[in-house]
């Protein structure tokens, strides 16, 4: 495999996704992820590709969209208020059946907002603000090595379930350099491969098969049901094959932190000082938002007196937390919010304080 | 010092992104863990420029910083800005070719480094960030020289490649 | 001397585009002089010289410069 | 005997929902009977808007998809960059171009991209319901509008090629009518020309077709044809507006 | 109080509007509310206001913002995916701490989807689809009457907490003709009035005032952060203070049912179905849907074996109600999607099964 | 002594987070000039846009509000409507109007909504640091085309002025650069019509102002000037595109 | 019966619309729960409109039904379209002014009106649904006629008020 | 009598467009026959008369007619 490479994350992105299979690209800029628009018209053109900078998030989506339905590989990014835009977009293609490579590089809201990292598009990314029922799985790395590996293997899960995936990342994971490993370089799909793999995909007939129709309006709602609940079924799939995460010293642990991200890292360290101050914490870290990791709660110990989410939000993911805590244990929230991120001590003093009342 | 954490900041062709990164780079070569975190966004309007490097034995959490060990100044406005970031007892660089003033902290060690005309000593006006990381290699032990000569030879290669003498020079130029 | 040019050197950020168009070249750039901003900024060498045509002002994008005229 | 006229292969043998009468359906025969004398049926990807014809897809012989509601243009540009060698066409109403995709088909035609737009300027948004459209005349009247339009209001009505024959990626640029036989033909030519300049990579290229939609109008499809010609044509003149050497 | 008049669903909420003080409406037409902007259209100049058809639905949303800027009152509506073209404009005016009443009329999707009735705008209604944190209040209503007391009210409300209030409608309640009380006419407010109860609304600075500035945002995190926790307090007030709901037979009851809007009324009937057969059943029919009324499932009965959320869509809700229930009682669901609505009838079937398995 | 030239009182008293020598600080000085000698600081509302100049509203001595990325135009309609005997303006860069808002600027222009655009066409993004927009001129270096725009990838630069001059709701189009003294004093005639066409309430008005980003052309604010002159008017011509009569 | 469900259908201007909001309104007269609801969207293409009406004495869940206790069928194809709709037992009113065919349909009661030529024959074609709507409340007892009455009496007020009479004459028409 | 049109009634609407711009006056809705979706169609009243000149399958917005010439 390649040797270790010190890059910046958003350029690692961009090349992850290069190396996944994706030689189209269509985005528009918005700090924090200038980069990837900017490796990507660097880079596609020399590789067979396509890069075109959209007038607007609006028509980067859809270009996505289009470029998607003839079943070559997609992969587009923008940060908070751009994916906000490509919110009909996301729900369109999700009834469309279309795949697509999604990331947020996030920073802190709500509107404008500011530009350093943030979390707060957790709700927006795991629920969805496009119209309808549909899902996108969502995934959210902690380092660069992890967003280039996130990234390469969502090409593939899009495919397979014929649905857009996201990765959630934040501005800091885009802005900084870390050493990173990067994959293998695949080909880009051929005609004939699509054909064979994707029947569906918009190649034109040639005479030769019944058009493709690639479409996400279903007038008769009967149809309309059965769509929905073809689909559910693939969600339910997702739920069961998607769930990512990472448990790491429940065992004893008087206080389990959850944590993603960004996140996660600092509250690794808060659980150091814990440690040394002698109180036990472990961390469950969700890799996929969504499907949520509900099955690692169960992992939580007896000994354990608090589920403390940590977040750059306002208690976002919290809700889902208590979802899966099921009443089991008290669940509180550690957060700091636009563009503010906690130091460990800062999450040690508060978790103390926590301690204290619980 | 198990964690380094320095910030370099100048004017936006004063290479110092670029420095950081060799210093970031010359981490990663030594097995350590680095992180490298640009200013980005509407601060870099005023053609400033400046970023935070984290050499550390550990894992590093945050790569964004409250505090500094260490801040290289290249020109003024830069000194003006992150001055007050540095730690008690941290260090703090100064290219005294742009800079006349001094810092007006005294709880911190002072290195004035005439960084420019060192550079033009070496008829290379170019390289006076280089002659500044030399200073800082050598003073902070962040790392060692030479990992950075190693990113060097690295860095420079094909037609560039002699230009590598020249910034090894320039690395060992500033107590000369 | 009579002073036609008034100078606000706290805003100024020593861009030069009045130095670029004053017919009269005599305005530069201050370099001993830093403003807070950490700008080295504006100054008059030949005040005496001004006509006060007021290019110097019209292209300021930041206010820095006022232009008087003496009373005919 | 010779055949004259017989329904081109490119229109699928089934009904369509249209309402008797339409203009959308000549306009779908002519686009499908060029592709099909350029043998392109094969090779085309077509994007269908949200209007009435969001059921193109339905009736035309080639592969297609849905686009949402104005967005067709920045689709077909997603399609032309993944699909270089097909031929790549739009088709939509004047709700879909003019008012909620203006943004996009701006810039398509910005960039050059090199696909042609079918536009069906009816003056009306008739699948909601006869609202105002960006392209309907001053005094005529919409559920939105029902003094009909004013100008003090909505200001005069949009002329699509006009603005866009000022970009240089537009290449190709011309407006024709469907109320009479002589029109359909030269709509016909002005369309055959459209993927011409496609087929030779030349830049953005639209025809826009003035259409009728009887149902909305409160008019008999003949007496739609009458008004079409009586007020759209004086407002939105037709002919050719800009056209490459290479297909004159 | 004026008499009983039979109105259309659409038509009468476009009259609430304007009775409640909204002079100002921007819209773009979007089945199934088509009849609002036409009745707009028609109106409002008459009563000094303004309508205007916007170019689309992003226009529309960011026309309100602008209108309601200067402190006068602003209506708007849209339909499903119209609804998701506004979420940047949504979290934008939320940040910006600007009052604005907004209609769903929504239909099923997702995607263009058809244009019968759907609930399956719940996630996007109460989970928000823009960036960042913030909240917007939502209220379901289930009758033409109920809808048009909800829209009058929400003019004060969003007023109050300086935020959008959300109505979420269904097609059928928009295109259906009931008998309605219409409320009393209220004056629009006069420049002096806003200068009065709106400091900070952009009249023109006048030369008395130091000027006035909208914003969103705010390029230090410190100050955003500031921001985000004020609003914070705002939205756990409206938690406090803005929580709907009816309960309705609930002692005894074997099932709960939770449903909201249309299908309330179809579970109404299937609940005396039900009883006819010897099966005892209540309804928690939730009113606000953010905040969600967590406390009425304290005055479940001990009795109840299993709780029902009954929604037009696959399940959205359902997560809602297991936040509530805290574990207390096993959650089921019974759906219909796409624009599919269940009879009374069905309604009891699947109950049935439901209960031989609890 | 008399005075020739002091700064005005419609420019708040604080340093501009502008950077040295960019000319959005000329261009704000001129719109707040006119305002003043008008008589309408106190009766203006002001819209800012995304780009550099969102930071415009805490300089410029208005009431103002802050606008998404492109909406100006419909959140200035909107407080049009609301507000029908104030004045109002929207200020935007080139991404802002050229390209994520151009839907809403042709629409602005097509509904002849009375409010003035100033419009800064620095042919670059400036904010986001240097990224291509619909307006950078070929062969210019951006960070998403780093070898100079190109043609085939992406289309001729767009003039706005031209394309919105074709609407008729556009009743006052000029284009004005900032790159000398004489210009300026073009550019502040300019917007002054701008705004007297806004006070007769004949429609919209817009003044297309060619200004400098020393920053992301990497060049000298003075060498900018001279940039801004060799290439960018050479493109984009000087002039008045429109004009009622009754401002003539 | 204690609830009418209701179809009505047509051509565009034949007011069959209107027709079924004249029984929703009488039936809200007489202190019934009502609900009216049309046919909206795409499905209006072809120039076709039709609506649902129901009246109760008790709350109105479902606007929208399954199956309908009357079908009144005022063209060809709304006859066409709604005839599998009526429940077995249910009426069906057939314009014959305009509808040849019989439905094939032998479950149901069906009544033939000529209305369009009964209209005529009382000077005004318009009225043809009023026609229609007198032998749909005399058949079904949906609503009152009086009720009806009252409902025209409202409706028409001003300079339209002569159309009253004509009206009421146009409800009793249909088995004179 | 030799057919120079073949008429796919099925898909007729009978929205008279084909009869408004033929020539000759020789067609018209047969108001008679109805289609399966309900609609009157098109009949020709005197096909020796049609000089195949296609206007009406050229407005026919549903394909209904086909023309034929004799082979000279
Ligand atoms: C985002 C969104 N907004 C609005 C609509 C509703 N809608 C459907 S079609 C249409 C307009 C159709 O008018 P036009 O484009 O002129 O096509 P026509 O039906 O006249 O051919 C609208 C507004 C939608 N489907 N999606
Ligand atoms: C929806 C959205 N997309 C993208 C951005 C990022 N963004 C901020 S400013 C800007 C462009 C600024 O360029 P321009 O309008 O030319 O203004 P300038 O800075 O050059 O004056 C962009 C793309 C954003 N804030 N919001
Ligand atoms: S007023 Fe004219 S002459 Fe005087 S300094 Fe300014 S530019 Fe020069
Ligand atoms: S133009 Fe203004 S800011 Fe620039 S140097 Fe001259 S005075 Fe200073
Ligand atoms: S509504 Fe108008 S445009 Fe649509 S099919 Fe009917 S006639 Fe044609
Ligand atoms: S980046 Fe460019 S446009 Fe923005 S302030 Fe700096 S010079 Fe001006
Ligand atoms: S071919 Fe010509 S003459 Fe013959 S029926 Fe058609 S229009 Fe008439
Ligand atoms: S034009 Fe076609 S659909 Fe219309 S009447 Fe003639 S044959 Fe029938
Ligand atoms: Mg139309
Ligand atoms: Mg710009």
């Amino acid at each position: 495999m390649s040797e270790k490479v010190l890059m910046k994350g958003n350029e690692a992105f961009a090349e992850a996704a290069i190396r996944g299979g994706c030689r189209l690209y269509f985005g528009y800029p918005i700090t924090p992820q200038n980069e990837i628009p900017e490796y990507m018209s660097r880079k596609l053109h020399t590789v067979g590709g396509a890069f075109v900078q959209a007038e607007s998030e609006l028509a980067a989506i859809n270009m996505a969209y289009g470029a998607a339905t003839t079943g070559k590989h997609v992969f587009i990014s923008s940060s908070s208020p751009g994916i906000a835009l490509m919110q009909e977009g996301l729900s369109f293609l999700a009834s469309a059946q279309i795949p697509l490579v999604i990331l947020n590089v996030s920073r802190g809201g709500p509107g404008v907002g500011g530009i350093q990292p943030g979390q707060a598009d957790y709700r927006q990314a795991t629920k969805g603000g496009g119209n309808g029922d549909y899902h996108i799985p969502v995934m959210a790395p902690a380092t660069v090595q992890e967003a280039v590996d996130i990234i390469y293997n969502a090409v593939p899960i899009a495919d397979e379930y014929r649905n857009p995936v996201m990765i959630l990342a934040d501005g800091m994971l885009g802005q900084m350099m870390e050493p990173v490993i990067l994959p293998e370089l695949k080909e880009a799909l051929t005609i004939e491969e699509i054909r064979r793999a994707k029947p569906w995909a918009l190649t034109g007939h040639g005479d030769k098969r019944e058009r493709n129709v690639v479409k996400s309006l279903l007038l008769k709602p009967d149809e309309l049901e059965e769509h929905n609940i073809n689909n559910e079924k693939k969600y339910q799939r997702m739920r069961e094959e998607l769930v990512r995460y990472e448990a790491d010293k429940l065992e004893g642990a008087e206080v389990v932190f959850v944590a993603f991200g960004t996140m996660s890292r600092i509250v690794d360290e808060a659980i150091e000082e814990l440690n040394q101050a002698g109180i036990r914490a472990g961390m469950i870290r969700p890799i996929s938002l969504w499907p949520f990791p509900n099955e690692a709660f169960d992992k939580i110990d007896k000994s354990t007196k608090v589920v403390i989410s940590a977040e750059l939000s306002l208690g976002q993911m919290m809700e889902d937390v208590k979802v899966a805590v099921e009443g089991r244990y008290p669940v509180e929230l550690i957060y700091r919010t636009g563009g503010m991120v906690p130091t460990p001590s800062e999450i040690v003093e508060k978790t103390k304080k926590i301690l204290e009342v619980v | 010092m198990a964690t380094h954490k320095l910030i370099i900041a100048g004017f936006g062709g004063q290479g110092v992104l670029l420095t950081g990164q060799i210093i970031a780079y010359a981490g990663m070569m030594e097995g350590k863990e680095v992180t490298w975190m640009p200013s980005y966004g509407p601060e870099m309007r005023g053609g400033t420029a400046n970023c935070t490097v984290i050499v550390s034995d550990k894992k590093i959490s945050s790569p964004v910083i409250n505090e500094a060990t260490t801040v290289v100044a290249m020109n003024l406005p830069s000194l003006v800005k992150f001055e007050s970031m540095v730690e008690p007892g941290g260090k703090i660089f100064i290219n005294s070719s742009l800079i006349g003033e001094k810092p007006k902290r005294d709880d911190v060690e002072v290195y004035s480094i005439k960084a420019n005309e060192i550079a033009a000593d070496l008829n290379n006006a170019k390289v006076a960030n280089m002659v500044m990381l030399g200073a800082v290699v050598d003073k902070t032990g962040i790392v060692k020289r030479e990992s950075v000569e190693r990113v060097l030879e690295k860095l420079f290669t094909g037609n560039k490649a002699d230009l590598i003498a020249l910034n090894k020079q320039a690395l060992r130029a500033w107590n000369k | 001397m009579v002073a036609k040019l008034k100078f606000n050197k706290e805003k100024c950020k020593g861009c030069e585009l009045c130095v670029s168009v004053c017919p009269k070249k005599i305005l530069k750039i201050d370099d001993k002089n830093i403003n807070k901003m950490g700008y080295h900024v504006i100054t008059v060498t030949d005040m005496d010289a001004c006509t006060s045509c007021a290019n110097c002002a019209l292209m300021c994008p930041d206010g820095v410069i006022s232009v008087y005229r003496k009373k005919k | 005997m010779d055949t004259v006229f017989e329904y081109t292969r490119g229109m699928l043998p089934v009904n369509t929902t249209y309402c008797p009468g339409c203009t959308h359906g000549i306009a779908h025969r002519l686009v499908m009977e060029v592709l099909d004398e350029e043998n392109l049926l094969g090779e085309t990807i077509g994007v269908a808007p949200i209007g009435c014809s969001i059921l193109s897809h339905n009736y035309m012989n080639v592969d297609m998809c849905e686009s949402a509601h104005g967005r067709a243009p920045a689709v077909a540009t997603g399609i032309r960059r993944a699909m270089p060698d097909k031929t790549v066409f739009t088709y939509q109403g004047d709700g879909d171009l003019a008012s909620i995709g203006a943004g996009e088909i701006v810039h398509a035609a910005h960039r050059g991209e090199n696909f042609t737009t079918i536009f069906i300027n009816n003056a009306i948004y008739g699948m909601t319901g006869g609202q105002m459209a960006p392209t309907t005349l001053i005094g005529q009247k919409a559920t939105t509008a029902v003094e009909g339009r004013k100008k003090e209001v909505s200001g005069m009505p949009l002329r699509i090629s006009e603005m866009l024959a000022t970009i240089d990626g537009a290449v190709f640029v011309e407006r024709v009518a469907l109320n009479s036989p002589a029109n359909v033909r030269k709509a016909k030519r002005a369309i055959k020309k459209a993927f011409l300049v496609q087929q030779k990579r030349l830049g953005f290229s639209i025809v826009e077709i003035l259409s009728t939609c009887p149902t909305n109008w409160g008019l008999t499809p003949v007496d739609a044809l009458e008004w079409l010609k009586d007020n759209m044509i004086p407002y939105y003149p037709l002919g050719n507006f800009k056209c490459p050497e290479e297909v004159k």
